[in-house]
């Protein structure tokens, strides 16, 4: 199946070079499977979000195949590498849409790819899920365009919520250079005081420091900071939360669900004991009270992901994973590819329980997830554990 | 003899022409146009930036941080206070010549390997402030850009755009090939050669450094402006140092000194990747091997090593000492890359290694 | 305060001495050749993943981290015998894109052997914080700094007192005249990438129990490491330690009292500045790349 | 009014003095000779009188202008040009557009004529091409006027250099050693380039350890020595001064015979003596 795609797409891409693809266009029309386009930030500093996203489609399709397919037909899924650069998320897109000729996409890792992308989905009308996290891809709303996972925003005010519960009113931040820890960081600049918090320190590091004890020092010496919060992905927080335990300081530390995965804790370790960060139920599928309604979903795909991979979970494999469902389930009500009645589909999605929560869209909702999707973990013995 | 002499440049260009009329037959899709546009956005800064490597000896690593402030300057103008993209576009222009005319005398007075770094630390500063300064540029989540509008008609839809920047593409190679040509182009060819040997001839040396630098800057600001425009948003990638590397290496890749070994380049080196997106984890790996191979292989770059070989043939067939003699003359009036002249190829950062021929004297 | 500054310049020693070494390899190998290897955050990649992976496959880090170097160093002296050595007279910036062109290709190689993930890997002697004087520094650090310190003076004895060494050094002086006293400038230039190559190994090893590492750590250090050695001043030892410590000094001091958004920004506006009334850096020859 | 007046001109390279409190005159429209041993900075003096180099102290001043410290660029605008012992040809061009980087300080078309190519513009290439071509003419180069520079022999690169020099249509010429690496046949014709050369009116500065050359076609010598004035005037007083011949077998003996051409025009000059 795999190869088969390939050899296909490798005719494909001699195509543009020959630039004699005339034939191939016709060709790639007839062709039966349903066709599922996908651009990830597979690398690049975004990939260990793209990664997981690219598996999970993957693994996912070939199941959904051999079950038998969806409406009698195979999925074909067409996945390119973005790198986390909107400018090839950009020409890749229009690739799916205008060659490829995919009846949806799901995609788009990073905000920045998500958003470079949606002025073409629009006018190609063309379903378009994304599996990135900022709010302003639904907001305001997009006619084609749907996001999976959790927005920053939500992040923040679970986050600032639970700081409320534990009387945390003065915070510092801390962030990375990428397109998640600034728009994290833009929203939650927006919603404190809303929650009666004061940030007072505002510090960043830039992409592959290799330490951040300046930051921390600086902040640690910031008069009354009871708290810190620190927005982002990958090596930027592991090393935060090192240095963190290296200073000695005390007061909680916050993390986004940028690093909602076990990876954080084996780069982090042992100081990552006592972190707090929003995340999917996913991460905790195992210790789920029996009667949650996620639980089942959680734990199967938890056990599906690490078994045939080897490796942890993560939510950004959750999106994926709810991002592919929701098409899949679309498309059977649609009945069809049709792209106007899926994306109708689509927007009627209600009470759908995935891995990231329970989804309720609407015309004016493309998220359709509220606050009680992200659970308030806390790293405990080596572990993520609910905060009770 | 003008006439032999011209035909090369006219022939060239006309073959661009042509090449650029006739490609919409093999483009059945607007994906296609858009590869085609960023090909010709992508020569149109290389074509600048092999006037300032490949004719005037000066390398840069920064050139990106220019294109990134064409396609900021544009997109904010534009986009955030409403200017008429006309206005805005040239108004970045000049703004970004005037920074590289600023800049450019200070850090063109480094040589080689320091020169390179000081253009890269430019690039990084400007990549830095564009994703700092989140309030006016979007930060690294970029902005959207309206469409280019002259008056009531509106630049939408890449058919339009690919006649836009094939024209504009044909223009700037026009505009290269004449300033080669010129005793300016001159100047800066024999600087590269040899500065002193320049100097006592009555050439300024950094003035004419700085004004290829100028030049080159607007090349690539204009061609960001136009990027904006045309992809409707921009993300701090573009201005990013990797860019930079990728934009000498397309000049390098198609051959230094050959403004028409800069257009393969970049068309080379822009169209590699979207054949290679299908390999999927190999990409990258395939990607750098190619890079490799092709520098081994050719060292002079695509363009010049195949010329050289067409032309030693041609030598080979009529092997009448005065007629070959012409055909160089021919050729190496026109670019060096056609011309058999080793020296253009030697880098900025090679006055170490002096031609063979100079160090005879001294031996004597 | 002070207990703050000293954290700072702690902090920055430790950030510098890895510059340091990536530095150095620059230099080693610009003295050979004249070229400035791209690929030389790559061998730093290259140490981390390597000592990562095989200690996950249960070897003790007394094996890893030798075979992890050689490896590196064997990449290098490969890098040099089928990139570097067939291109030989080819222009040096096109010598430059080669190198550009194998660090794209070692890092596929790397994503394509091992993964995209970040890999930790465990402190060579525990991470309880040792705090002096009111500032903290992890016992990793101590090794980067010790390390820094011994291969420094290796270094310098290698090439003060060896033949080998002194044979490198004529090398990079004059070329020709080497060649003319009978030393192998072909082998010169071989050993000076597998040395490299090893140098960067050490520091990508040093340096990823305290940041992580992964494929494509090589980037961003070898980008620093590159501004490190042009500040020093290309092809000097000397130039290339303080350079890095300086630049690892001025990242942390300006992250801690002027602005940690522009912190990088400001490294290279120093850098700018020095290189504008120092032409060839702080310790470059002058005559380096006369006209 | 003497062209060139230079004034107790020094320059100092870390403690070497290579050019020391040198002053001396030159009259135009005549061939002035400039000799002495190796190491006697005469390449120095020439570099100093061309602006690549600055000196460390004295005055150059050339016709009422004053160039002390001047950039070599603006030595050539007023009038002074000078070939190298190291060849300075651009070899990434054709000998032709060589000589014609010659002819920079007379091309008067701006940037911007020059991108758009102006009708102004390749009218004026035009002329700069055959004025070019009339220039390689001259020097003796009209076999190479389509070759590329680096297709060229070593003899007339050398031609290659003057003919760059011409084209700049100086007062004053300075030439570094023209006939050294060139055979006796070569050597020969420059006597007579030389002579056609100040015959148009240009005045020539010869640095040259071809004795049988200079002594051919100078009107006045400056015998150096250590950076320092020896002996200077017309060539007949010059050749017989005894200082002259004592440095140069000094010399001669003191560099073992590496610098064959010194012990040869060592010997000349005795042979001329003794006449």
């Amino acid at each position: 199946m795999k190869s088969m795609q390939a050899t296909t797409s490798i005719k494909r891409g001699l195509a543009v070079l020959a630039a004699s693809c005339v034939l191939f266009a016709g060709a790639a029309v007839a062709q039966e499977p349903i066709k599922i386009g996908a651009f990830l930030a597979v690398t690049g500093p975004a990939a260990s979000l793209g990664d997981p996203e690219q598996k999970t489609l993957e693994h996912y399709v070939g199941k959904i195949n051999a079950a038998g397919g969806v409406l009698g037909r195979k999925l074909q899924l067409v996945s390119y590498d973005s790198a986390g650069d909107a400018e090839k998320a950009r020409t890749f897109a229009k690739r799916l849409i205008e060659q490829d000729k995919v009846d949806m996409i799901v995609g788009g890792t990073s905000t920045g790819e998500t958003m470079a992308v949606i002025p073409l989905v629009e006018a190609a009308q063309m379903p378009f899920i994304s599996l990135a996290g900022a709010v302003v891809i639904v907001e305001p709303v997009k006619k084609w365009v749907f996001k999976m996972p959790h927005s920053d925003r939500m992040a923040c005010e679970k986050i600032f919520i639970d700081m409320q519960s534990r009387k945390l009113s003065k915070i510092a931040l801390i962030s990375g250079p990428g397109g998640f820890d600034k728009s994290m960081r833009a929203e939650c600049l927006k919603l404190n005081k809303q929650y009666g918090i004061d940030v007072v320190a505002d510090e960043t590091y830039g992409g592959g420091d290799t330490d951040m004890t300046a930051q921390l020092t600086k902040i640690k010496n910031t008069a009354g900071v009871q708290a810190v919060l620190n927005p982002g992905f990958g090596q930027g927080p592991a090393i935060v939360t090192k240095n963190y335990g290296q200073l000695g300081i005390a007061m909680p530390l916050y993390q986004s669900h940028g690093v909602a995965s076990k990876e954080f804790i084996k780069l982090a370790g042992a100081a990552a004991e006592g972190v707090r960060l929003p995340g999917a139920a996913v991460l905790v599928a195992d210790d789920l009270p029996a009667n949650d309604p996620q639980r089942s979903v959680a734990v199967a795909y938890k056990h599906e992901y690490e078994s045939h991979f080897k490796s942890d979970i993560s939510t950004f494999g959750g999106h994926a994973y709810d991002g592919l469902m929701i098409a899949v389930a679309a498309l059977k009500k649609a009945g069809s590819t049709d792209k106007a009645k899926v994306r109708d589909a689509i927007e009627a999605t209600r009470g759908y329980v995935g891995v990231d929560g329970t989804y309720n869209m609407s015309a004016t909702d493309h998220m359709g997830l509220d606050l009680t999707a992200f659970r308030m973990l806390e790293v405990k013995g080596g572990n993520w554990t609910l905060v009770k | 003899m003008l006439a032999r002499l011209a035909s090369p440049r006219t022939g060239g260009l006309l073959a661009l022409a042509v090449v650029i009329v006739l490609l919409p037959l093999a483009l059945s899709n607007s994906y296609f146009y858009d590869v085609a546009i960023l090909v010709g956005l992508n020569a149109i800064v290389c074509i600048g930036l092999n006037l300032l490597i490949g004719y005037a000896g000066q390398i840069s690593l920064g050139h990106a941080g220019f294109f990134g402030l064409g396609a900021y300057g544009s997109a904010i103008l534009a986009s955030r206070y409403g200017w008429p993209p006309l206005a805005a576009m040239l108004t970045t222009t000049l703004a970004v010549a005037a920074l590289a005319f600023l800049v450019g005398r200070p850090i063109l007075r480094l040589k080689g390997h320091y020169l390179a770094m000081a253009t890269l630390g430019l690039g990084v500063i400007i990549f830095m402030v564009i994703t700092t300064e989140d309030k006016v540029t979007g930060g690294p989540d970029g902005i959207s850009v309206v469409p280019f509008r002259i008056g009531g008609f509106v630049l939408q839809g890449e058919r339009i755009w690919y006649w836009v920047v094939g024209a504009l593409l044909l223009v700037a190679v026009w505009l290269a090939l004449n300033l080669i040509e010129s005793p300016a182009g001159r100047a800066l060819r024999a600087l590269h050669s040899s500065e002193v040997g320049a100097e006592v001839v009555g050439i300024n040396a950094a003035n004419h450094k700085v004004m290829v630098f100028v030049i080159s800057a607007v090349f690539a600001s204009i061609a960001g402006s136009l990027a904006a425009h045309y992809s409707g948003f921009v993300t701090p990638g573009k201005v990013a140092f990797l860019h930079s590397i990728e934009l000498v290496t397309m000049v390098v890749f198609g051959g230094m000194a050959s403004t028409f070994g800069a257009v393969v380049g970049a068309a080379v080196l822009t169209t590699l990747p979207q054949l290679l997106a299908v390999l999927k984890d190999y990409e990258m790996m395939v990607f750098g091997a190619v890079m490799m191979g092709t520098m081994i292989f050719l060292p002079r770059g695509v363009v010049p090593s195949l010329a050289r070989l067409i032309q030693t043939r041609r030598q080979k067939a009529s092997n009448n000492g005065g007629e070959g003699g012409h055909e160089q003359g021919a050729g190496a009036s026109h670019s060096c890359g056609d011309a058999t002249g080793r020296d253009c190829h030697r880098p900025p950062t090679v006055a170490v290694l002096k031609p063979r021929q100079s160090d005879g004297g001294g031996g004597v | 305060m002070s207990a703050q500054f000293l954290q700072f310049l702690l902090t920055g020693l430790t950030v510098g001495a890895i510059y340091a070494l990536v530095a150095l390899g620059f230099s080693i190998i610009f003295n050979a050749s004249h070229v400035i290897n791209f690929a030389q955050g790559e061998f730093v990649m290259i140490g981390g993943m390597a000592t990562m992976s095989l200690t996950a496959s249960g070897l003790p880090y007394l094996l890893a981290i030798p075979l992890a170097i050689a490896a590196a160093a064997l990449v290098g002296l490969a890098l040099e015998k089928f990139a570097v050595e067939p291109a030989q007279g080819a222009s040096v910036v096109t010598l430059i894109i080669i190198t550009i062109g194998a660090s794209i290709f070692l890092r596929g190689l790397a994503l394509v052997i091992w993964d995209k993930n970040l890999h930790p890997l465990k402190p060579f002697t525990g991470d309880t914080p040792i705090a002096i004087a009111g500032a903290t520094i992890l016992p990793q650090s101590l090794w980067v700094l010790g390390v820094a310190l011994a291969i420094v003076l290796a270094l310098s004895w290698f090439f003060g007192r060896t033949l080998l060494g002194k044979a490198m050094l004529a090398t990079s002086h004059n070329r020709l005249a080497a060649q003319l006293i009978g030393i192998n400038v072909r082998m010169v230039l071989f050993l000076s990438f597998g040395l490299s190559a090893a140098l960067g190994a050490v520091a990508g090893i040093l340096v990823a129990p305290i940041t992580t590492t992964s494929f494509d750590v090589g980037v961003m250090l070898g980008l620093k490491g590159f501004a490190a050695a042009i500040l020093g001043g290309l092809g000097s030892g000397v130039g290339a330690v303080v350079g890095g410590l300086v630049l690892g000094i001025v990242e942390t001091m300006s992250a801690g009292y002027l602005s940690s958004a522009y912190k990088d920004a400001i490294a290279f506006v120093i850098i700018l500045a020095v290189l504008f009334f120092m032409p060839s850096g702080l310790f470059g020859n002058r005559g380096g790349e006369r006209v | 009014m003497s062209l060139l007046r230079v004034e107790a001109l020094s320059k100092k390279f870390g403690g070497l003095n290579a050019v020391e409190d040198l002053s001396f005159d030159i009259q135009p429209g005549a061939v002035h000779s400039i000799i002495g041993p190796n190491g006697a900075g005469k390449t120095t003096l020439l570099n100093l009188l061309s602006g690549v180099y600055r000196p460390s102290a004295g005055r150059i001043g050339f016709g009422e202008h004053d160039l002390t410290g001047r950039a070599p660029h603006e030595f050539a605008a007023h009038g002074i040009a000078r070939t190298f012992q190291n060849l300075q040809v651009f070899f990434n061009m054709s000998a032709l557009e060589n000589v014609m980087v010659g002819r920079h300080l007379h091309e008067r078309c701006g940037i911007v004529s020059a991108l758009l190519r102006s009708p102004r513009q390749s009218r004026a290439e035009r002329a700069c091409r055959e004025e070019a071509a009339e220039i390689m003419r001259f020097v003796g180069l009209h076999n190479y006027l389509s070759a590329a520079a680096d297709a060229m022999p070593y003899g007339a690169l050398k031609r290659l250099e003057i003919a760059r020099a011409l084209a700049t249509a100086p007062k004053l010429m300075l030439l570094d050693e023209p006939a050294a690496g060139l055979n006796p046949t070569e050597a020969l014709e420059l006597d007579d380039l030389i002579v056609r050369l100040s015959g148009r009116g240009v005045t020539v500065v010869l640095v040259e350890h071809n004795m049988r050359l200079v002594m051919g076609v100078s009107d006045h010598i400056l015998v150096l020595d250590y950076g320092r004035k020896l002996a200077e005037g017309p060539a007949a007083t010059v050749r017989n001064d005894p200082k002259v011949i004592e440095a140069y077998l000094g010399s001669a003996i003191a560099h073992d015979g590496s610098y064959g051409n010194a012990i040869a025009s060592a010997v000349a000059v005795a042979v001329e003596m003794h006449r």
